[in-house]
């Protein structure tokens, strides 16, 4: 990982520490409960993420074939 | 009733059918076009007796008026058959005009050798989607 | 009454579809762009109420009847062609204008039908309007494919119609899919919609598209579908799960995917997915959240769009490994793309936060947890694909740019420009939208804990998205799609089936084997003759016809 | 006052005269460019007859005209109603647009010297038709039958290609079965009930004692006229036939002959036997809905693999005809009235199609499916024309072929076979590939050498082609005159045996 990248990462989540922060102050709506706690998606965002990641990144496995022969497939279109 | 006395009875039915079938039987296996043309005119010949040997009336007489007697045939079936025999000319006339003129083309009134021509005539590409069916 | 046909909104579309196609040059021009205008002020005008019916081969049909969720997705429709309109003038093709006016046109037809028939008939013009858009750029075969596809939803359509209207009548009404008709006219719906197992048609037709027909592409067919559905199946519960898979698809895909327009399409179908979960949902917030999120993903779907358009014209590829480092020479098309982009992660201050958010709300009060939370992390991935990989990859990344060859010309600037004003005007003051969308006034959007929740959500998948940076690198790699189902699928069947016979015949055969083949030349034989009737012989024409008299004659006698 | 009044009380002979006067004239004068004329004339003078017939029939209900003044029980009845009226200004006004579109046609086609025999064989056929529509006497109909059947091979083999002959060779066999089996039927039913007048024949139908015999004379007639009408599986003369015909003849056997086939056989099955008489244990409608089905789908099949264009059509013609006889099979008015509008409007999309094929056939010299790539450049007025015909054999909405369908949906639906109705429109899948086949070759390929030489096609063909298109748009638009007609031919039907 390259320094800049490590120095967005890092003022990003200070950026979320300051939000996550915030959050403890305002008053919140919850309909199920755990989505009115403060931070919640803060956590719930980064999970979601990386499991969007994870399930794109397997189904590629899965699913995936070389973009050359799928070009050749296509170049009718 | 013996069959013999049966057969007799129903004889116009039988020869009507059978004729019928006959005929029929010429058209489908034929491969000849002429032949094919011959089994056709019989095919409409039992059409003709189908019409008119029911208006055979044992004991009458044609339909002129007459006072010696009071039993005619019905004269309507003639009338129609007449019309249906020109018919049947006219189809057999057209039938071998074009086996003639098949034959000009073709060489041959065959009918597996002229179809058989035309898929020669075909272009190989055609052939080849063909068989892949 | 008459005057309220004159001023259907659909009028000056067709008229000016006509009129396209017969003018050139700057007339041309001129009617292009001013007939979706036109059309934006009759949407407003036209009275809202059922207009007058017509009979017609004894049913009445109902041209025109506006009510509040016509006229949103009137407007919508209307400014996406407007907006679409601007873009295309650089375009000179005669047939794609005539073509995308006739398509708008058929749009508004669809959302301002007053009864089922004029519907379906608005719902054919539309498809084929838009098969000729993607036509006029070439691509043949991926015309054909769409316009088959859509002929397939169109028959579906068609048949759940003519039922419903055996069984109540022409008027648009809300249906439960209980029936036979009702669940084929929802199948045909959900076609136009992109719901899988079809929904390929989407990703495989509109990057064939010119770079200024898919603009065109994005805006209509699956919102006109979204529109049916609201108003023929709201809160149907078959839709809740229907949508959420689209949602998870379009994500999966948008994720995944190299070529720009390519991820766009899958974007639609997941942003489609959450308004289909919406309609879903059924309540009259859902459903008004349902219109909402349509009109505003038409503009930013419509923007992005247009980005990759001006990328496409002027590099001509828009595959994401030939791309990068076109924020300096392209920084118009750059900021589109982030703008469109953030409004489709639903960023505070932009359109996509007020749609977004009266959808999640109207999740919350009927507690649909599984869609809620489904819902709240598939907007955390579509952060991750619109608002962060897209524009990254694409623009901002240092990498060497590819030669430009066109520059953007000031129309495609003035029309990014006007779109992305309008969904920064909504962003920042959502009453603007709320007074046209009835029924999401309750919605609070700009309230403290709403921004830093949404905040949070995306800055989290920020930091994903840093972290991983290397992972979601565009790759030249394609991904199987539901396509494959035909047109995979049936080849692949065949040659198993093919191999099967073949190693059936290279081992001994045994009896039975022989008899199969046996059978199976004589059914191909009379597959061969039925498929090329008319080089039958003469006998076997007249032995058929004896079969069926005998048949008939046997049936007669038992 | 009196002549017209005179003319009035003759139209019904006049109508069938007309072409066939016309015919021996054309015969016997013999010069060519005399026969164009002549035939124009002869078929207006019929089309003419046959427009104020139909609304006659609309205002006074049944027109009877006993030829020579004989009872109906001896003589020969023509009878005119609400069904054979709109047969016969179909027949007479597309042998009128077809004569009009034929000259230049068969000028380039036809042999000089044959030029005026070809005319006098087009006004035969289409007397021959007309005859069979308008006669009410079932042997008469046999005749006639096979008066446009004879004139009709022998327009097909004027065809250029020797391919020709023997589709005539073949189209003639098969026909003179059909003929043959028609005229078996009827002897059976004359047989058992002592007339031929169809009208004597339903009075009398009740008192017949041995059902048996009336089931074969059904059996043989249906078999008869299906074999005319090229159902499914006895279509397989038909492709040949109209692929190998000149373009004019094409479109005349295309787009009348097989309609009054059907017509005879609507009137058979309503008129005569009843729809619901049962065939044994086997209802006819359950036969004929399920040949119909075979055409729909099969046939459509079969054209979607195709290379030559006419014979695509003449494949499409056998599924449409699918369409028509499934419209006779539901028996009810809505299904009959589908039945009958797709006749007429088959008739139209169909004349314009092969119209325009045939215009192509004039500038390119061929109708191969690829030697038509890019035409939609050099000749736009026909391609539209074949483009409009082809979006109305989809059934896309807008065209008369949506209306028909709508009328067969609803017909099915009212019968309560849902699965019927989606077969109908899932059939339509199938069209859409073969007319996207030659829409993809017209408008979207690289115009051929052939292709780019072409001129568009000259006024005289051009205007009939475009005139049939238009009715195709127009009645899809508003079908409200064809509707009523329609409508009053099924109710005609059905009302006539309860």
């Amino acid at each position: 990982m390259t320094m800049r990248r490590r120095l967005i990462a890092g003022a990003l989540a200070a950026f979320l520490a300051v939000c996550v922060v915030a959050d403890l102050f305002v008053a919140h709506h919850p309909a199920f409960g755990i989505d009115g706690t403060a931070g919640f998606a803060a956590w719930f965002g980064i999970i979601a993420s990386a499991v969007a990641i994870a399930l794109a990144l397997g189904w590629s496995r899965i699913a995936g074939r070389s973009e050359i022969v799928a070009e050749e497939e296509e170049r009718d279109g | 009733m013996s069959l013999v006395a049966m057969l007799a009875s129903e004889a116009t039915r039988f020869t009507i059918v059978l004729v019928m079938v006959a005929g029929l039987y010429i058209v489908i296996a034929r491969n000849n076009m002429i032949k094919k043309l011959v089994g056709l005119s019989l095919f409409q010949s039992s059409v003709y007796l189908l019409y008119l040997l029911p208006g055979k009336i044992f004991g009458g007489t044609a339909p002129i008026l007459d006072p010696r007697f009071d039993v005619y045939a019905n004269p309507l079936p003639h009338v129609l058959i007449l019309t249906a025999i020109v018919v049947g000319i006219g189809t057999l006339a057209l039938g071998l005009a074009l086996a003639i003129r098949i034959k000009e083309a073709y060489g041959t009134i065959e009918e597996d050798e002229v179809l058989a021509r035309d898929r020669g005539q075909a272009s190989p590409a055609t052939r080849k989607a063909g068989t892949r069916g | 009454m008459a005057e309220t046909l004159l001023l259907a909104p659909w009028l000056p579309l067709l008229v000016g579809s006509v009129l396209v196609a017969v003018l050139r040059g700057l007339v041309q021009d001129v009617v292009f762009v001013a007939a979706p205008m036109l059309a934006l002020v009759f949407v407003w005008m036209v009275p809202q109420a059922a207009g007058p019916g017509i009979d017609w081969l004894g049913l009445t049909l109902m041209p025109i009847a506006s009510d509040p969720t016509a006229r949103l997705f009137g407007t919508a429709f209307a400014l996406a062609a407007i907006g679409g309109a601007v873009f295309a003038l650089p375009q000179r093709s005669s047939t794609e204008r005539a073509a995308a006016l006739l398509y708008a046109g058929s749009a508004q037809g669809v959302v301002f039908a007053g009864d089922l028939v004029t519907l379906f008939l608005f719902w054919e013009v539309m498809a084929i309007g838009s098969a000729v858009v993607i036509f006029s750029n070439g691509a043949s075969r991926a015309g054909l494919r769409y316009a088959l596809m859509h002929a397939f939803g169109g028959v579906l359509f068609f048949a759940g119609i003519a039922a419903s209207i055996g069984s109540g009548g022409t008027a648009i009404r809300p249906f439960a899919a209980d029936s036979i008709g009702s669940v084929l006219m929802l199948a045909g719906i959900l076609v136009n919609a992109g719901a899988p197992p079809v929904s390929a048609w989407v990703a495989d037709a509109y990057p064939r598209a010119s770079w200024s027909g898919a603009v065109f592409l994005s805006a209509f067919t699956t919102k006109a579908a979204v529109a049916v559905l609201i108003r023929l199946f709201p809160g149907e519960a078959a839709l809740v799960p229907i949508g959420l898979i689209m949602a998870v698809y379009g994500m999966v895909y948008a994720l995944l995917g190299n070529d720009i327009r390519r991820m766009l399409s899958y974007s639609i179908v997941g942003q489609v997915g959450f308004m289909v979960v919406a309609i879903g949902i059924g309540t009259p917030l859902a459903l008004a959240a349902a219109a909402a999120h349509a009109f505003v993903h038409i503009l930013y779907k419509g923007l992005l769009m247009m980005a990759a358009g001006t990328v496409l014209r002027a590099t001509g590829t828009t595959r994401l490994t030939a791309l990068g480092g076109l924020a300096r020479s392209m920084p118009f098309a750059t900021a589109a793309m982030i703008l469109g982009g953030l409004a489709l992660a639903a960023m505070p201050l932009t359109a996509g936060f007020v749609s977004k958010s009266a959808i999640m709300q109207a999740l919350a009060e009927e507690h649909a947890a599984v869609a809620w939370f489904a819902l709240t992390a598939i907007s955390a991935g579509s952060m991750l694909y619109a608002g962060l990989r897209l524009p990254w990859f694409a623009m901002l990344r240092s990498s060497t740019p590819p030669p430009l060859s066109l520059a953007t010309a000031p129309a495609m600037k003035l029309a990014m420009g006007g779109v992305g004003l309008v969904l920064l005007v909504v962003g920042v003051a959502p009453s603007l939208l709320m007074r046209i969308v009835p029924g999401i006034d309750a919605v609070a959007v700009l309230t403290p804990d709403h921004i830093l929740f949404q905040l949070q959500l995306l800055i989290g998948s920020s930091i994903c998205f840093v972290l991983f940076l290397g992972l979601l690198a565009p790759r030249a790699r394609a991904i199987r799609d539901t396509d494959w189902l035909w047109r995979s699928l049936p080849q692949l069947l065949v040659n198993a089936v093919r191999a099967i016979s073949r190693r059936g015949v290279a081992t001994i055969p045994s009896r039975a084997e022989v008899e199969a083949k046996k059978i199976r030349d004589l059914s191909e034989a009379w597959m061969q003759r039925t498929m090329d009737a008319g080089n039958w012989r003469t006998g076997d024409i007249a032995l058929v016809a004896t079969a069926l008299l005998g048949i008939c004659l046997f049936i007669a006698a038992m | 006052m009196s002549l017209i009044a005179a003319v009035d009380q003759h139209l019904p002979v006049i109508i069938v005269l007309a072409p066939l006067l016309g015919a021996l004239l054309v015969a016997l004068i013999r010069v060519e460019i005399a026969s164009w004329p002549i035939a124009v004339i002869a078929a207006l003078v019929s089309a003419m007859a046959a427009f104020r017939l139909v609304f006659g029939v609309e205002t006074l209900g049944v027109v009877s005209y006993r030829l020579g003044g004989f009872a109906p029980d001896l003589g020969i009845e023509y009878r005119v109603d609400a069904v054979n009226a709109l047969v016969l200004l179909l027949v007479t006004g597309i042998s009128l647009a077809t004569l009009v579109y034929a000259r230049r046609s068969v000028a380039d086609e036809i042999d000089s010297g044959r030029v005026p025999w070809f005319y006098a064989m087009m006004l035969v056929a289409m007397s021959g038709l007309l005859g069979m529509a308008i006669t009410g006497d079932a042997f008469n109909a046999f005749v006639f039958l096979e008066i446009s059947s004879l004139s009709t091979y022998t327009l097909i083999a004027l065809g250029r290609d020797r391919r020709a002959l023997v589709a005539a060779y073949q189209y003639l066999i098969v026909g003179t079965i059909g003929a043959t089996f028609y005229v078996i039927g009827v002897g059976l039913l004359y047989l058992s009930t002592g007339t031929l007048n169809l009208a004597l024949i339903i009075e009398r139908l009740p008192d017949v004692t041995s059902p048996r015999a009336l089931i074969a004379a059904e059996a043989f007639i249906l078999v008869g006229i299906a074999l005319k009408l090229a159902l499914f599986p006895l279509h397989a003369w038909l492709p040949n036939a109209y692929g190998y015909a000149p373009s004019a003849a094409t479109v005349l056997i295309a787009s009348t002959a097989t309609k009054v086939a059907v017509y005879l056989m609507a009137r058979f099955l309503f008129g005569v036997f009843g729809i619901h008489v049962e065939l044994g244990p086997v209802s006819v409608t359950g036969v004929l809905i399920v040949l119909s089905l075979g055409a729909m789908f099969v046939a459509s099949a079969a054209a979607v693999f195709q290379r030559d264009v006419k014979r695509l059509l003449a494949f499409s013609s056998v599924a449409q005809i699918g369409y028509i006889t499934l419209g006779l099979a539901l028996a009810n008015p809505a299904g009959l009235t589908g039945a009958f509008l797709h006749i007429v409007n088959h008739a139209l999309m169909k004349g314009a199609a092969f119209m325009a094929i045939g215009a192509v056939l004039l500038r390119c010299g061929s109708s191969r499916l690829d030697d038509l790539a890019g035409i939609g450049r050099t000749m736009p007025a026909t391609s539209v024309a074949l483009t409009i015909a082809g979006l109305g054999l989809i059934g896309v909405p807008g065209t008369s072929g949506f209306v028909s369908k709508w009328y067969l949906v609803l017909g099915a639906f009212d019968d309560g076979k849902g699965w019927l109705a989606f077969l109908i429109v899932a059939s339509s899948v199938i069209a859409v590939l073969y007319v996207g086949r030659i829409l993809e070759v017209v408008w979207f390929r690289e115009p051929s050498k052939t292709a780019l030489a072409a001129r568009e096609a000259p006024l005289g063909m051009l205007l009939p082609t475009l005139l049939l298109a238009g009715l195709t748009i127009l009645f899809g638009i508003d079908a409200e005159f064809p509707a009523r007609l329609a409508g009053a031919a099924a109710s005609a039907l059905l009302g006539g045996r309860p």
